[in-house]
């Protein structure tokens, strides 16, 4: 089931940051199949607050790249509706703390309409959402709240790391048969660039990737934290000699159970890293069916590293709140020596 | 303040707003009004929908006796407002779209389903929300006013397809005004302008809170105006009023006049003869004359009144109508006392593939079911 | 921490069922606090859908039991700025299924007003829902998503199993200085009755209950899976000999990690009953939360009988969504066997 | 249609309501209109009302200064606006409260608040929330339209602890109009008459939506009708004319005649001079010269025309306030610079008191910075 998703060795690549790897995989979808729209706060002449959807406007025209009304639970249930006549709604969240106004439109409908009527009517839909903090963004700007929506069954949850599986996961989320919130890691929106093939292409929503192979103990996150991970993981090789593998789920709903339990198989140490709170967060669920699965393999308390029970602080200090490389590396060493 | 200030503010702020009784074709008893027109309707269209709004109010007499004996689960009722529901659903064509809400039983019936689909969701069996891939209905919206953005969003799709013959009609009652997804809805029909019609059912109550607790404004048809639409009042009582009016906003719903925008909030002027729910008990709150004055504007009596007065209707006619309803309730409930369902159910069509881990937790169920039997999952919680 | 809650040896108790005691509990509370208001939709006259609210506005008039317009985010939003005024508002959601209107109120500000702040602004408030399936209701009549709100940090989760919690808890949820989302087992407001004294008390929002003393097994849930859930430890008792020990979590968020890792060293083995879907419910934070604490102590893996990951069926199949005995029966010998 | 119905629907439907010009007492220039009364406001008053706009506008410019010098973060400015944000404070009582979006820094300074706690936030210290106790300003609001139920709330608990005299004074835009909560607190204000004015900064755009597509209603102030409100409409670039109307709104909404009720919705047309934010580039949706028209309107130069024909304003305070403007401008910048953050402030004020779960995380994060120092925090993920 896993895969390291490494970019495609096509001859006809760009050298993308991730942003603009969205942004590639709207145009993309919106090139071949014109029942796909894009609504959104912002998202026509403006390209987007963070030009996610730069030039569409200009190249599809205001009837597939619309500028709603300030109203996200009008723009999720109207994205239902227009995914219910044939479409295929791209419905934007300016931020995901801007979505709890239509948290009711996604979990009791978009969620349901397929199991409510038997499998008649379906709304596949995508609600994309930047999420998560570091960029020193006001209050409510950094909410990573992915648990809210991986608890609803009948949505689908995904969360890219780099450039090449942004435009793969959107391209297969667009395309899903079922309603899918995509996840934007907004801290690594432009942080990185790496070869994006300029055709389409999926990443399957099924599966988690391992970015890094490793023998001694692994470390499942997701999104923005992929990177503190992968540092932290270099560190401890270089300094300590511990050997991490780490897993980066990608789709966190439904979950790779396979490609966490396989690995956990061969390390029998785990340490969870997510920037939501960790009190209830995707963390408890990652920990808790690696050992329903897999107890006997392990050697030591599965940990989190997270975001604390607390709201985001204001930027000040929300490099205290983020989990850093430190903070990842320490328990590192503390699952590798227990 | 100046005196231009003064003058301006009157004009900007005068909150009193459409107090006009709402439109009516038959007066109370049953009689056209002078300067009404009937709508054009043929003797068999207004005989059937005679016998559509009877079958309904019989259809609400038997659910409610079925779930006194325990057959069904909780209802909601709609005696005395079978005139507006199947008034509206007549005035749809067939590729227009019903968003109902868990009362407009008979509205969804005359739009194309079986009177045994409704009550398979009484029983607990989804069929009934397995809708026949012809009949263009929605299943029922429970949680308030959330279809009103969801019925927009659907007329934009059409409209942008091209499809503005294929409206949209969508139902709520006067207590979902009250609810932000009213609003956002509304918002955006306006902003959008889609092919959509807005029936405000307005009953009178929302469960035990009476219309003018919901809020402070005259009219419910006024709020069209914070939306750049037009707003109608109706008696909903009237169901040669309600099929006019409804079918003039359908036609400017699909075919506007260059002044003209297409959707439209229509207030259905109307009342709750009954309880709530089957689980309800109005007698709590409210007094049970205040229903009189209403029963008196009976849209099933005055139907019948106007087609005996114009002679379509007689009592042989009324016979064989009557013969009919009972053969075809007692069918329905028949049938729809014969469903079943297979708790694999349970985990079909949540996803369009099934995930690993929902197959995993359908099998575990039927190796209990298997192991323990099916009687051991009957136990009575409570 | 913990304590087993029996009903206090007091002379004048009132023998009541578990709405009764909500009832009562609102009542003794607005008895002796004006700062007190109840709203919602129905609440007044109708004194509730369940008749939570019976006869308080008689009482107490319509000052002070206020019917509400059909809005959720109206009904939270104001009682966050009635609580901001000095009153004491315990708002009314008809059904937990349709509090999501109200979902930005209670994540964006209600939880977050007093650490925005810095501790100028609070909130004390309660949202009163009754949870959960088994009753025959329609659709979204049935919703359990505790684990929404426990995920959120700066609110408090509660949920009783007895009409005497029930009255002690809401006491002290309104007492409470912060925001408390209590949540009321419908399936059994009607199911027993209990002597519940009649004058005021508080039980804490700190302390899980044992509601059985075992040894080999701990079964963790709370509101209505805790009868099935003491219906299933008998059985094994009496049938195979295996001793099992029951927590009743009753406050939610915090948890009394106190409490649930100290039966967890005694028993080394664990099931976590509850009827929310499985997947990212709190039942994964209560598994998690033990092994990170007591992996040393632990016999078998910690495994979950909650609902399945599908939306809670029509009532002619939710006898087979809801966690019953015979669930739980069998993942009890499953662990105690492990 | 019927004659009879035909003339209903035009009352009941007409889409087209107020299109009257904004209330002014200034004419575009600062001369008093004709028939015009200015407010009864002292010199002295009419004076600091200047000086707390020029000082709004000054500290605009000083904080997107601050931005691109990196040494704040995202700021939204308010240039264009002061003139309704001074003067609706204006007409506020120290006990009325005042519930502000990001944007009205000067309503928040006018109702209390020092500069230098404006200043915090951007610079991401909490301290400019934790409001002084006797200064009524709440925490700016950043979800759009979530103030309008609380602010309601507010005044509701107000109404019923017989203290109508602290009304609640609630800003918001353009864009929040189009939101769910907008919607519910206007009408559950209506509904329970509550002491609160409801004021729209309309600046014709959120973001880069201009007001023509966030709503098809023709006027902002037209919405009330919708909640049984009076809404006026008022040019928000008339510091005098924002000044009457939200003091007469205010003296309604605490001591309505019998025919009047509390709340208020005042549009006070603006125009937004520049970006919506710092991070925020208007040149990519609207053009440049389209400020133009709204700048001939600008509130400081027809104040300052009014004072200066009136003879109270002069070169010599002119200076005077300048110079105040600069000395304070500098002193809160200074202030704002030497404001630092505990890490442990992350975990206090969650709960009334610390759960042990958190002082847990607060002791874990103290036992990493003392084992690795504080810079391994400090390193940039991106
Ligand atoms: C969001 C939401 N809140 C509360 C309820 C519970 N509820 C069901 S029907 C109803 C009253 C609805 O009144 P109205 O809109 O007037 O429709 P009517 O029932 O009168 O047809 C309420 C409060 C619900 N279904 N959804
Ligand atoms: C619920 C919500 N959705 C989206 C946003 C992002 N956002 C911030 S300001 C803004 C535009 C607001 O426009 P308006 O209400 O006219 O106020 P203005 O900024 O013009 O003062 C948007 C969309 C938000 N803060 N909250
Ligand atoms: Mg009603
Ligand atoms: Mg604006």
């Amino acid at each position: 089931m896993s895969s390291a998703a490494t970019p495609s060795t096509e001859s006809s690549t760009d050298n993308l940051s991730l942003v603009e790897a969205v942004r590639d995989g709207l145009y993309t979808e919106m090139s071949t199949d014109e029942r796909v729209v894009v609504l959104g706060e912002d998202v026509g002449k403006n390209g987007g607050v963070f030009r996610a959807t730069d030039g569409l406007y200009e190249e599809f025209g205001a009837g597939r790249v619309v500028d709603t009304p300030l109203a996200e639970s009008g723009i999720v249930g109207s994205a239902i509706g227009l995914s219910l006549s044939g479409m295929r709604p791209v419905a934007e969240m300016q931020f995901m703390g801007f979505i709890y106004p239509a948290f009711d439109q996604i979990v009791s409908h978009a969620s349901r309409l397929r199991s409510r009527s038997k499998g008649k009517y379906s709304v596949p839909m995508v609600i994309r959402a930047p999420y998560g903090g570091g960029i020193r963004a006001p209050e409510h700007h950094s909410e990573s709240k992915e648990a809210f929506f991986a608890h609803e069954p009948g949505l689908k949850v995904v969360c890219p790391s780099t450039p090449y599986d942004a435009k793969g996961l959107l391209i297969a989320s667009i395309r899903d048969p079922d309603p899918v919130i995509f996840l934007e890691p907004k801290l690594i929106y432009r942080a990185f660039r790496e070869d994006v093939p300029m055709e389409s292409y999926e990443v399957p929503l099924a599966d988690a990737a391992i970015r890094r192979e490793g023998s001694d103990v692994t470390v499942y996150t997701w999104g923005a934290m992929t990177r503190p991970s992968l540092i932290a993981a270099d560190n401890v090789a270089e300094e300590y000699g511990v050997d991490v593998e780490v897993v980066d789920l990608r789709t966190l709903s439904p979950l790779d159970v396979e490609t966490i339990v396989d690995s956990f198989q061969k390390t029998g140490r785990a340490v969870i890293v997510h920037e939501a709170p960790k009190t209830a967060g995707l963390g408890a669920e990652v920990a808790t069916t690696i050992q329903e699965n897999a107890v006997l393999y392990q050697e030591a308390p599965i940990e989190r590293v997270a975001g604390f029970d607390t709201p985001m602080p204001l930027h000040a200090l929300e490099d205290y709140y983020l989990p850093q490389a430190v903070r990842i590396q320490d328990q590192i060493l503390e699952t590798a020596d227990f | 303040m100046s005196a231009q200030k003064e003058a301006e503010r009157s004009v900007n702020s005068d909150p009193t707003t459409i107090t006009d009784d709402p439109i009516q074709i038959l007066d109370e008893d049953g009689n056209v009004l002078p300067n009404a027109e009937v709508p054009d309707l043929s003797e068999g269209q207004l005989l059937s929908m005679y016998e559509d709004i009877k079958l309904a109010r019989k259809f609400d007499q038997r659910a409610i006796s079925l779930q006194r004996q325990g057959r069904v689960a909780t209802y909601a009722p709609m005696t005395g407002q079978e005139g507006t529901q199947v008034a509206t659903s007549y005035a749809l064509d067939d590729c227009d779209w019903l968003f109902p809400t868990y009362r407009e039983h008979a509205a969804k019936y005359v739009h194309g389903m079986s009177l045994e689909s409704l009550l398979q969701p009484l029983r607990g069996y989804r069929d009934g929300y397995a809708i026949p891939d012809d009949v263009n209905v929605m299943p029922e919206y429970i949680p308030i006013a959330t279809q009103l953005p969801q019925a927009m969003g659907m007329a934009w799709g059409h409209k942008k397809q091209g499809r503005t013959d294929e409206a949209v009609l969508c139902h709520f009652g006067d207590g979902a005004t009250s609810e932000g997804d009213f609003h956002e809805g509304l918002n955006f029909a306006g902003v959008f302008d889609v092919p959509a019609v807005f029936v405000c059912n307005n009953n009178q109550w929302a469960i035990s809170v009476p219309r003018e607790r919901q809020t402070a404004s005259e009219t419910i048809a006024q709020k069209a105006r914070a939306y750049g639409l037009e707003g109608v009042r109706v008696d909903g009582l009237d169901p040669l009023a309600m099929y006019e009016v409804t079918r003039e906003a359908l036609r400017k719903a699909k075919n506007p006049t260059d002044d003209e925008r297409r959707p439209t909030l229509i207030e259905a002027v109307q009342y709750r003869y009954g309880a709530h729910t089957t689980a309800d008990d109005p007698s709590v709150y409210r007094e049970e004359d205040e229903a009189e004055p209403w029963r008196q504007k009976d849209p099933l009596d005055r139907l019948q009144h106007y087609l005996e007065t114009e002679g379509i209707l007689d009592e042989e006619r009324e016979a064989e109508i009557d013969d009919r309803i009972e053969t075809q309730l007692g069918d329905a409930v028949d049938a729809a006392e014969n469903a079943s369902a297979d708790p694999d159910e349970i985990f079909e069509h949540v996803y369009d593939e099934m995930p690993d881990r929902l197959r995993e937790q359908r099998d575990e169920l039927n190796a209990l079911r298997e192991k323990y039997g099916d009687d051991a999952f009957s136990e009575v919680l409570e």
